[in-house]
């Protein structure tokens, strides 16, 4: 709630070297995925990251309105990211805002190079993505999610696609912002990948980093999406080993 | 409702109902298995996600400080909101609520507010300036019909789960304290939705029967007896028909009410004292 | 003018129960229904009942844009109930509001099952509502008014619609609630029907009722719409007769 | 006027203009009957309606108090608005206000604004502080062409008839009394709409003419013999049409006025004596 | 900068006869035109008119969306006039607003009468202006402008429209307002003319006048038009002499 | 980036560049020409015209005063709004600003805030209460490729050579003077765009070059070596070719902050004072 309108904490990496919310320096936040949570959809994935809380359905390859939308040799590719009113502490007003329009063309284009969209000329592919919950790291999160649903949905794919973010705290190198690290952090920068091909497909950052500072972020955030597409991996078999 | 009703589907369900019988082999009467988990939302001031059936609806309650309408500044602000996402079914769109999300969310309001469940005049801080403005917001994740009762049962549920921090005045301003307290709730309304078709009437239902139904329509009852909200969303009722669905929704809005208290336990002795004192009163 | 806030009155029906406008329990206001008032639509009517002043007009049916919202089968029924900016006290913004969406709806749903929409297939019939000046119960009043616009445009119908509104009032069942009747009274009533057929193709209710005053609402709103269905056809009739 | 011109009817309508006829058989300078109703509207604090011909307009004015734009802390403000509602023509359609509405309520606003028909400086409750805000509302009804002239027309007797309760200061809080008083109103702008055709004028084009015209014009006249605001809507004019125009344009005018005084009587004699004063000043 | 207002002052005009900006009173402001100055537009100019700075684009004929906007018999005319947000004292926001859809209206009607419409049925001519900065008779640049960048763009022509305002201010008939004169004047007189034929395009009156005042404003416009003509060809001509 | 991309004159330019040629005959690592234009808005506070090649780019500085932002009391507020009006490209739609232009705003801004250009601290005029409101308006005026770096070099030149009049509190009211001083700047951020294709990588794309390219990103760097913003527009990049990227663009970087000072020059001197004194403390 935002009237209880919380101070800047004083630091937000203990002497012991332990983050507000317990973690080191390089540990990720617990995730839970799951796919196929939707009835509708022809593809979703729910995922669960720190107390992110973020659903993606899939609709299509399927008819695109209006029609002068469409492409001749692929399919468009839409994404829609969405806060729900009460996911923030301060209700957000439902609606795209800027910054959710930003997100929402950030992580299309995260998710594009994996597709082999040209096998759909002229049909829409939709990417909905719902935050239910935000404590920082949405567009990883949705992005992880989103790279799931999709295949849910039986869209031919090169490749997963992991997100996770890097960034600068207390003066030193972190892996996966929180809500905290990303509001009084020098600095963040979310980066997703195609784990296999090792090629990134988002890269974004804000704040201050020097270059070897920013080479360091690279390899803990490459480190990071092996990981998580371990994670990813494992829900898909979860889901079709029965 | 789909536009276009295919006439095969129809027939399939309208003989079964004739027989008393459902496509997913329920009773007419019969709701389908409803799960609700309160408090899944932690930046949310109170939440419940609502299964019936394959339906998904998530409900949050935010809190905010803000003024009173000019016409009742002894009163707190309730907004509802509905939102059908397009996340949620292939009819919806994205943009701003349509004449379905804007009815969704006024009968929900309209079953909460005319039933007096939340006493909007113990959430005023200061008369006339300022009040607690309490959002609900209804968030419809997977649409497989019966969209009024399951948001109904999550609004009411995270109403009941809601907490709120203490607010006075001093020196003319608003002080908070991180104490917190419930909601001042003082009635369970349970919403419940009926289907005609061929001339029967079925309770709860879903996407397919929503589908072919010759009509719809929602009657809320609060927990003395009384029916607070009616929408007849589409078709036509006899006099006859509504009378029984009047009679039915009373007799299925008690075990709603029922579900909903079993899931706030905590919370449900508490309500049973307030109720208990309203009775008398009444 | 919403300046000069009126307090609630202490009493809505007096001792010899009389109501603040002078009428009895279950009497109505005073109808005045006249069809054909406007040169271009293909149909209408205007209506004052009590100080509401309502106008109707009926295009169709006529070609649907954009296309893709035509529908294979029948006609797209299309309303819009819309008030003008000074029919209120306090001054009404233009453009429709939440509350007007919702009973453009509700008069669709009200006038849909009288018609033989399947006639006209791929068109649309479009009923514009205008409401000029209100005084409570706009809706019902709108309905009553739309059904004969309707009928004046030559949209063949399964009967007339007929509406009206009951209500509990300092704790009595009265008919047809006017604005203070709304504001403070207990709970209003509002339904349409098929007068011939006796069904209900309207029905909300908001306020608190038992059953047993709801079924006396309903009695007597029956009765209502009886009266208001002579009214209609004498409309017809006067515009027809020369 | 229509996109797509009728040729036939437009050769048509040009010859009998040419012999100085028109297809409802008026003269050229000659307007189709006016019928205005006052206080059409109860709830408005001014309203009339207006039928020129087939053309059916509602104006209403409602009264407000708010701030005054920082630029004229020393005057009330004045705010014109017109819907052109589906209803009233199978051209228009819903949504905000097109081009076609905003020039007619900017044209309407600018023969009040400008003749300074309506005295701003008048409805100053506190400078800079509390104003009366006059919002004038023109809701097109059924729409036979000339729009322009029946909402003037409408604005100027709903402005002329329309009533305010008193309102002063009283220990810098705005008090209301239910005391009525009429607004303050120095002149009676009227609008003359001339069309061309075949290099002919001619007055108040009805519908079918206006989709067959060459150029259409609206001049506006205070009742001083001023012009206090012209718009070309589409079209061109030689010099010598322009200033024929202009000279026409004068001489309806006064004809409208005078219709708009006989219309609100009552108020005609309050009217007269302040036009008496205005002119000596002059 | 709004927070500077300035006061409105005594005299608009002085004893020499001269205006605020030292012009006397039938003086044009300087006019500067250049023709062709975008390289994506089909046609181009830009205009510097005492302060005002104008830019203008054309595009087309070209195809029309969506469809349905399309005129069977000629080239639908569209204009879009816009203020830049940094364009006036005050930030104006941006994004249209009701002056900017009227001036729109009024500037499309002031060039349509020039254009041969009917050789290109079913197309779109776009017309976009730009105001980078005003003060004042920003309409009468935009057609001056607009005129020549339809040119550019090779849209035939029956003549070019030449545009300017004359007014009243301190009881005087003046050529050409700048702000402050429009601003505390007490008319403005706007007209736009095909020079050649001598036919009026746009005449917008507001504040009051005279009808000899009216004629005699008229008059200096006429006169100014012309040789706002001369500078429109020379700048044409300066154009394609290369 | 238009949605279809012409396959021969993709391979066309990728032949190109495998040779380290390019269609306008640039080198791999060349910018086109850019030319800056200080002050050209004698409206706005501050603007400047940037043409990078055929790219015409006009960025205007407006300052107001307002409320600061409740989590940040003692700042002031920057808003950076970009329109891609149609008159730049047919590409560009009427309407509000859709996804690429507030892709370009939001680039822009996050150069100018998170380098701390502008001191947004010394934007206070009393703390909570009033701050200066700084808004950077873009404007595109013809699109010929790199709509980022243009944008950041008008954002930047237009913030370095705005005034802003003094103002301070007196009576618990603002107070402005005629008394005009320059904004606070810290830093100069410089934007660089790099496109890839065939593997290799270009700065500065041009419009035919974007349209063909394998991946496009963008990076800034303040004026001390540190990169204060990244955006990947499209595309895919390995991460040899990131850092490559970054090193790159650290580069030109620093020739394209020498020109922006070459244009502001009465400025370089107070700049250059003070961000000495900032080297020291870092």
């Amino acid at each position: 709630m935002s009237y209880l309108l919380k101070e800047k904490p004083k630091k937000l990496i203990n002497e012991n070297g332990l983050r507000l919310d317990g973690r080191k320096r390089l540990e990720l936040r617990p995730i839970k995925l799951k796919v196929g949570t939707l009835k509708n959809a022809n593809g979703s994935a729910y995922i669960e990251w720190g107390r992110n809380k973020i659903i993606v359905a899939v609709y299509g390859p399927r008819e695109i309105h209006p029609k002068h939308m469409a492409l001749p040799t692929e399919a468009r590719l839409r994404c829609r990211y969405s806060m729900a009113a009460f996911s923030t502490p301060e209700r957000k007003r439902p609606g795209p805002d800027r910054r959710s329009i930003e997100l929402s063309k950030v992580i299309k284009e995260a998710l594009k190079p994996a597709l082999f969209l040209e096998r759909f000329p002229k049909t829409a592919i939709d990417v909905f993505i719902e935050v239910l919950e935000s404590e920082g790291g949405t567009r990883v999160a949705s992005i992880t999610a989103a790279s799931i649903a999709l295949a849910d949905a039986g869209i031919p794919m090169r490749d997963l696609v992991a997100a996770c973010a890097a960034g600068k705290v207390d003066g030193q190198i972190v892996l996966d912002l929180n809500s905290a690290e990303d509001m009084y952090g020098e600095a963040d920068l979310p980066i997703a990948m195609m784990p296999r091909k090792k090629e990134i497909t988002l890269i974004q950052m804000d704040g201050k980093m020097s270059i070897d500072e920013f080479n360091e972020s690279l390899k803990i955030c490459i480190d990071a999406c092996d990981k998580i597409y371990e994670v990813q991996r494992k829900a898909l078999i979860e889901k079709f080993k029965v | 409702m789909s536009e276009v009703v295919p006439p095969l589907q129809k027939n399939y369900i309208a003989n079964l109902v004739k027989k008393g019988k459902r496509i997913d082999s329920r009773k007419l009467d019969e709701y389908r298995e409803i799960k609700i988990t309160p408090s899944f939302i932690g930046n949310a001031e109170g939440s419940a996600l609502v299964e019936l059936g394959g339906t998904k609806v998530l409900v949050g309650i935010k809190l905010e400080i803000g003024e009173p309408f000019k016409d009742t500044p002894d009163k707190g602000v309730l907004i509802t909101n509905a939102e059908l996402v397009p996340l949620a079914s292939p009819e919806f769109e994205p943009g701003p609520p349509d004449e379905n999300a804007i009815e969704l969310a006024r009968v929900v309001d309209r079953g909460i507010r005319e039933s007096e469940a939340l006493n909007l005049e113990k959430m005023v801080i200061k008369e006339g300036e300022h009040v607690w403005l309490t959002f609900i917001d209804i968030h419809i994740l997977d649409h497989d019909g019966n969209l009024f009762d399951a948001s109904t049962i999550g609004a009411v549920t995270a109403l009941l789960t809601a907490k709120k921090p203490k607010a006075y005045m001093e020196n003319g301003e608003v002080k908070i304290v991180d104490e917190w307290e419930p909601l001042p709730m003082e009635w369970i309304p349970a919403s419940v939705t009926i289907g005609r078709i061929n001339e029967k009437l079925m309770v709860d239902p879903n996407f397919e029967e929503e589908n072919v139904l010759d009509a719809k329509i929602c009657i809320v009852f609060d927990d003395g007896n009384k029916i607070c909200a009616i929408q007849k969303v589409f078709g036509v009722l006899s006099i006859e028909q509504m009378k029984e669905a009047v009679k039915l929704s009373e007799k299925k809005s008690s075990e709603i009410r029922q579900m909903i208290m079993e899931a706030v336990k905590g919370e449900v002795e508490k309500h049973e004292k307030r109720k208990g004192k309203k009775q008398k009163n009444r």
